[in-house]
């Protein structure tokens, strides 16, 4: 009885929110996947699976992936890039730590937009990176570095790095100090007591870190159009191209819960196998 | 003497596993009560169903007479020592003790004294303003029994509180947890896997095994005179022969009858401590028991020798005090009688 | 005394708090004012404070950064709250199509008569029933001329010379992205037979692999910062590059261009109607138009605006010159209809295409 | 404990590839031409621009408002529904529930809850905003603060209530306290993404320019290339933000330390 109180007024107020502003909107709107388009771009309440049909279309189907993959890539060097810097700032003396930390995040206190612009400003053909590395003589001609899946994957890492950095330093701080020395003390090499003792005990942050990359990559629309010249599309812009220049709702909403599938998918394998790690550490 | 805490017919199942068997137990006030058994028996549940965290299905439990089967945990009048001392870990030492009389809402200076007092008693006045990650597991331990004591409740539980600490400390601690208990004339109820730690501290044992309650006891009696082949196992060390029971004692195969007072009959063990055995080269005349064997090792303990013989298709301990060592050391190989006095005999069922 | 006093004012204090929350919460429903929403920066910065000074009419501005996002918003929201919105012809005629738009009551917007005849029989909207136009013109080719010589032919953007391959842009919205093949290849820009949308897929396919970007907004700053040699533009954001370096010149191919209608139209939803004719028919006066023609560079159909425009800045701005008549024979874009969702997916196909 | 000199290589690296791209967009707010590429000399040009631009000013506020409440709606409600679904038994469905405002599309989410709002007839504004701001940080706070709470040690929440204390004292004086640094990061995450989101606010805001945020200014602006005002924005956010953190951390070592 009075847990299930407890639990009410805990959870009431925050699952009402979601189910009055997530859940019934977006249940409307995904009714519209069984409708046909109208012809000026309204919903024709005439029922078809049509859309889920289209949307199973190699056309579509290899946008999926390609976003995939280059979310994947972004992710990957996020957390190949964030690991040894958030590894670095446990290791940095004490009171230096939340200052470091301060610094990792505060850049993003600006402007998604501007920031990724200033990404434009440095790989165009005569932005600052060509232009040094033809000062250094590495090359004579600039290197078309913007408007292609680089200049995206930059600017995915860029603007999501930093949180990475975060997950995995809370997790980093959180190990017993003193299974990194039992590790040494048993004869591990520093990078096998690394793989075998710290990797497995910060596994959770990093996939913490990395689906919140994924996630946020695999729908993003702003960086892909700005920074890959629109030159590739990824499965947001798809989305988003149905529900605006289209004016396809049905479509584009087929479209989303197809996406929404794959990810919850893929959250549900994250949360599995971070539980069983968490299992395996209790057991042990 | 009044009953501090009595436990009637407590039933406590996770699904389909029966965590607690139908226990019932009663505690006297200012008793030392130790719940005692290997880990999985039930006794950290049973403890958890005192102080609260768990309901049980069945059964009623009574404090000073009160039934708090349904009251909260914070309304009780017990406190709980917790294993991993669950101190608050963003609290000082003060704030910590200091918690639980807040939550009386007593007036700020009384709060004040009484956290003082304790600290002083525990030896923890020096450290009032360490964070409990700034101290020693022995201090966290101290800050822990502090807090839960300076409460003064009426019964203080305390789960494996000595489990963290080295065996020095341990010991040290157990001594201390002794006479703190006298001192504030507060039932004591410890659950630990520790023999040795339960009857050196507890004044009553209760052994637990499968959430069933196997026997309770003073210590003594639960060492001389265990009911069961697991108590005396558990307790202490033991050697067994298993034969059949008669009125006079136990027929071993191979050896005859050993004998013993007994009241069974059918499948038995007769058994003996280590420290009721003698060896002899020659078999005894005046009516002890006597099984011929031959000395496997002998291991030094300082205080004694405990010698290893090989009998009657198993291995019987005997422990030689040292003061008699320079008598006659038995070597391995050597062939001897284990012989001990009928009274010493215990015959136990097989299971 | 006093102190009775205090705990009542305290309440009529707390009541008035109340109500001025309740009435923010509530929205501005003023009956006197209306809502505009446009592109950033595409009306000049105090024309709504003059149109307040004149008429008393309070106006507020939105902005929106394309077609497709204040559509999308009208369409979802029912146009609730706008009153006045800038679209191109295609959206507006969509929005009419979907009943979303009012008709236009030609007696309250006298200034009507300030356009020019071929501006009252666009092929979208003949008649100017319920959009008046507010600038039109063409999309052509924006290059430096220092760089290359004058093109010819949409051909040299879409297979260009080895030169200039990786140093052209198209636009990225979709219609006029499709309308560069569908001029290249002599089909109507309206086009959506399945022969003809796999004819432009291909060649727009081959055409991107030269492509520095597809760009809509940004392409007059590549010109000028030297990023790209030749744009795909629309003649008026050409004119911005223009202004930055005489060098960028603008001309429209041998096979043609579309005629494109930036129209203002009124929401069904708006409640102050009376109000949003005033404010169409005060866009369309002579004085705001020449006003806007030289603040925003772009050519207006208001006939009495054009022809008071200062010579100089159709000297400076050459495509500013062009006159009516030769506008009006280029195609429109028209809303595609049924034919929509087959040239969504070709787009689709050319922008996955690798 | 050391770090070693590969380390601190890498973590040199890693700011400067954090600040590289920013210092420069601050150099360029001094830019005269204001053009992205060329330098051109010293003006303080944008920044008098800047100043005297209206709409920008006016949206930065209505961020900051749109942030700052959706934050501290997102924290309370987020961090309440954190420990509530830790505290009880694991359900799947529940966890969909938490998970999907983070993976639903921003702009399924978007014209969804406008086509919601018009159904209600609710007036928009910077109310409605705020209103659908939450949805999505209220899935940050909870994904944060879980993490947190997964790896503390759950007796002392026990110890609190054997020791006397109602639930709601647990709450406030224990568990709070022990989870705070998640509750903080959350707090964070939510009014960066806020500050930084621009569909869901464009649908859901009102019409006319009080509910406009920063973000879709920015954008509009963009469309037209980037004016060089934005720098100056940029160069000022930072170095405001930049202050703030000092001077809080100054104020209040303990938060920071923990």
């Amino acid at each position: 009885m009075r847990n299930t109180l407890k639990s009410v007024i805990l959870l009431a107020p925050g699952l009402g929110w979601l189910a009055l502003f997530m859940v019934i909107p977006c249940a409307l709107i995904f009714t519209y996947a069984f409708f046909e388009r109208g012809v000026y771009g309204g919903i024709d309440y005439i029922f078809t699976f049509e859309n889920f049909q289209r949307a199973a279309d190699p056309l579509y189907l290899g946008i999926f992936l390609r976003s995939a993959k280059i979310a994947g890539l972004a992710t990957l060097f996020a957390i190949l890039l964030a690991y040894p810097a958030a590894y670095a700032i446990t290791r940095a003396p004490q009171r230096y730590q939340t200052a470091l930390l301060i610094f990792v995040i505060l850049p993003f206190w600006s402007n998604y937009l501007i920031r990724t612009y200033a990404w434009i400003v440095m790989l165009n053909r005569e932005g600052l990176i060509n232009q040094s590395l033809i000062g250094l003589g590495v090359t004579s001609e600039p290197l078309p570095l913007l408007y292609n899946n680089f200049a995206v994957i930059v600017g995915l890492v860029y603007n999501y790095t930093p949180f990475v950095v975060l997950a995995i330093y809370s997790s980093l701080n959180r190990i017993n100090r003193e299974t990194i020395e039992a590790s040494e003390d048993l004869g591990a090499p520093g990078f096998t007591t690394f793989r075998r003792v710290i990797l497995p005990q910060t596994i959770t942050g990093v996939a913490a870190g990395g689906v919140f990359v994924f996630v946020l990559s695999i729908g993003n629309f702003i960086t892909p159009d700005l920074l890959g010249g629109g030159r590739l599309q990824m499965v947001g812009n798809l989305i988003y191209d149905q529900f605006l220049s289209a004016r396809d709702w049905p479509f584009g909403a087929a479209l989303s819960m197809f996406l929404i599938a794959v990810m919850m998918a893929l959250l549900f394998t994250q949360a599995v196998l971070t539980n069983r790690a968490a299992g395996e550490g209790r057991a042990s | 003497m009044s009953t501090g805490v009595e436990l009637r017919n407590i039933v406590k199942r996770y699904g389909t596993f029966t965590a607690i068997d139908s226990v019932s137990l009663s505690i006297r006030d200012n008793e030392f009560f130790a719940l005692l058994g290997p880990s999985g028996c039930g006794k950290t549940t049973l403890l958890r169903t005192l102080a609260g965290f768990e309901m049980p299905q069945e059964g009623t439990v009574l404090v000073g007479g009160q039934d708090v089967t349904h009251t909260r945990p914070r309304n009780r009048p017990l406190n709980l020592m917790f294993q991993s001392y669950a101190l608050f870990p963003h609290m000082s030492v003060e704030r910590n003790v200091a918690y639980g009389l807040e939550m009386e809402k007593l007036p700020r200076d009384e709060i004040r004294s009484r956290v003082a007092e304790v600290l002083a008693s525990a030896q923890l006045t020096q450290f009032a303003n360490r964070k409990p990650d700034q101290l020693s597991g022995g201090q966290r331990q101290r800050v822990a029994l502090a807090r839960a004591l300076v409460k003064r409740p009426r019964v203080l539980l305390l789960d494996e509180p000595l489990s963290a600490l080295d065996k020095k400390l341990r010991e040290e601690m157990q001594l201390e947890l002794k006479r703190m208990q006298s001192e504030v004339g507060i039932t004591f109820l410890i659950v630990t896997h520790d023999q040795e730690e339960a009857l050196v501290m507890a004044d009553r044992i209760a052994v637990l095994r499968d959430g069933r309650l196997e026997q309770v006891g003073a210590p003594q009696e639960l060492y001389e005179h265990p009911s069961s082949r697991f108590v005396a196992n558990f307790i202490g060390v033991m050697n067994f022969l298993d034969g059949t029971a008669t009125r006079e004692g136990v027929e071993v195969p191979g050896i005859g009858l050993l004998k013993g007072e007994s009241t069974l009959s059918g499948p038995a063990s007769i058994a003996v401590r280590p420290e009721r055995v003698t060896l002899t080269t020659e078999a005894p005349t005046d009516g002890r028991n006597a099984v011929p064997g031959t000395v496997e090792d002998i291991a030094y303990h300082g205080i004694d020798l405990v010698a290893h013989v090989r009998a009657a298709g198993t291995s019987i301990a005997a422990r030689i005090p040292a003061a008699r060592v320079g008598e006659k050391v038995p070597q391995p190989g050597q062939p001897v009688f284990c012989v001990w006095e009928p009274e010493y005999s215990r015959v136990l069922p097989l299971n | 005394m006093t102190t009775s006093d205090a705990p009542r004012r305290t309440f009529a204090r707390l009541t008035a708090s109340t109500a001025c929350a309740l009435a923010l919460l509530a929205g501005a429903a003023h009956a006197d004012k209306i809502v505009i929403s446009n592109w950033d920066g595409y009306m000049p910065p105090d024309l709504l404070e003059k149109f307040t000074a004149e008429t008393g009419i309070e106006a507020e501005l939105s902005v929106h950064a394309t077609n497709e996002e204040i559509m999308g918003k009208v369409v979802a929201g029912g146009g609730k709250g706008y009153d006045v919105l800038f679209v191109s012809s295609p959206f507006a005629e969509a929005l009419h199509n979907l009943g979303l738009v009012a008709d236009i009551d030609h007696a309250k917007v006298p200034n009507v008569a300030n356009l020019y005849p071929e501006a009252t029989e666009l092929a979208h909207d003949p008649g100017n029933a319920y959009s008046m136009p507010y600038a039109w013109g063409t999309t052509g080719l924006c290059y430096r001329a220092d760089r290359m010589e004058e093109p010819t032919s949409w051909m040299d953007l879409l297979a260009p010379a080895d030169d200039l391959k990786g140093k052209v842009t198209m636009l990225s919205t979709d219609r006029w992205l499709m309308g560069a093949a569908a001029l290249a290849l002599g089909k109507s820009l309206n086009d959506t037979s399945t022969g003809t949308l796999t004819e432009e897929e291909e060649l727009l396919i081959k055409a991107k692999k030269d492509l520095l970007a597809y760009d809509d907004s940004t392409f007059y700053l590549k010109l000028v910062s030297g990023e790209a040699t030749m744009v795909q533009a629309w003649d008026g954001w050409c004119n911005y590059g223009i202004a930055e370096n005489a060098e960028i010149k603008y001309t429209i191919p041998k096979e043609g261009s579309d005629l494109w209608v930036d129209t203002i139209v009124i929401t069904k939803a708006s409640e102050n109607k009376d109000a949003a004719m005033k404010f169409v028919d005060y866009v369309l006066g002579q004085d705001t138009g020449v006003w806007v023609a030289s603040n925003i560079l772009y050519k207006t159909p208001n006939k009495a605006a054009m022809e008071a425009l200062d010579p100089a800045l159709i000297e400076s701005f050459p495509n500013m010159g062009m006159k009516p008549e030769e506008l009006i024979k280029y195609e429109q874009l028209r809303d595609l209809g049924k034919g929509q969702k087959e040239f969504a997916r070709t787009v689709t196909q050319i922008m996955a295409a690798q | 404990m050391k770090m070693g000199a590969g380390l601190k290589l890498h973590l040199v690296l890693f700011y400067a590839f954090l600040y590289v791209p920013i210092l420069v967009l601050m150099a360029l707010s001094f830019n005269r031409a204001g053009l992205p590429t060329v330098w051109t000399g010293f003006s303080l040009e944008w920044y008098g621009k800047l100043f005297t631009a209206d709409p920008i000013i006016k949206a930065a506020r209505n961020t900051l408002i749109v942030a700052v409440i959706s934050t501290v709606l997102a924290t309370v409600i987020g961090t309440a529904l954190a420990v509530g679904v830790e505290t009880r038994r694991k359900s799947s469905a529940l966890d969909a529930v938490l998970f999907a405002p983070m993976i639903i599309p921003d702009i399924v989410l978007a014209i969804a809850l406008l086509s919601f709002y018009s159904f209600l007839n609710v007036t928009l504004g910077l109310h409605s905003i705020i209103l659908s701001h939450v949805v999505f940080n209220i899935a940050f706070v909870v994904a944060v603060v879980r993490t947190r709470m997964r790896n503390f040690d759950h007796s002392i929440l026990e110890a609190s209530a054997d020791l006397g204390a109602s639930e709601f004292t647990t709450f406030r004086r224990v568990l709070l306290p022990a989870i705070a640094p998640g509750v903080i990061a959350g707090a964070l995450l939510s009014f960066t993404l806020s500050v930084d989101e621009f569909i869901i606010a464009f649908f859901t805001a009102g019409p006319g320019s009080s509910s406009t945020t920063l973000p879709m200014q920015i954008y509009a602006m963009i469309r037209f290339g980037v004016t060089p005002e934005i720098n100056a924005m940029a160069t000022i956010v930072m170095l405001v933000s930049f202050t703030l953190v000092l001077v809080a951390q100054r104020a209040d070592k303990e938060v920071f330390t923990r």
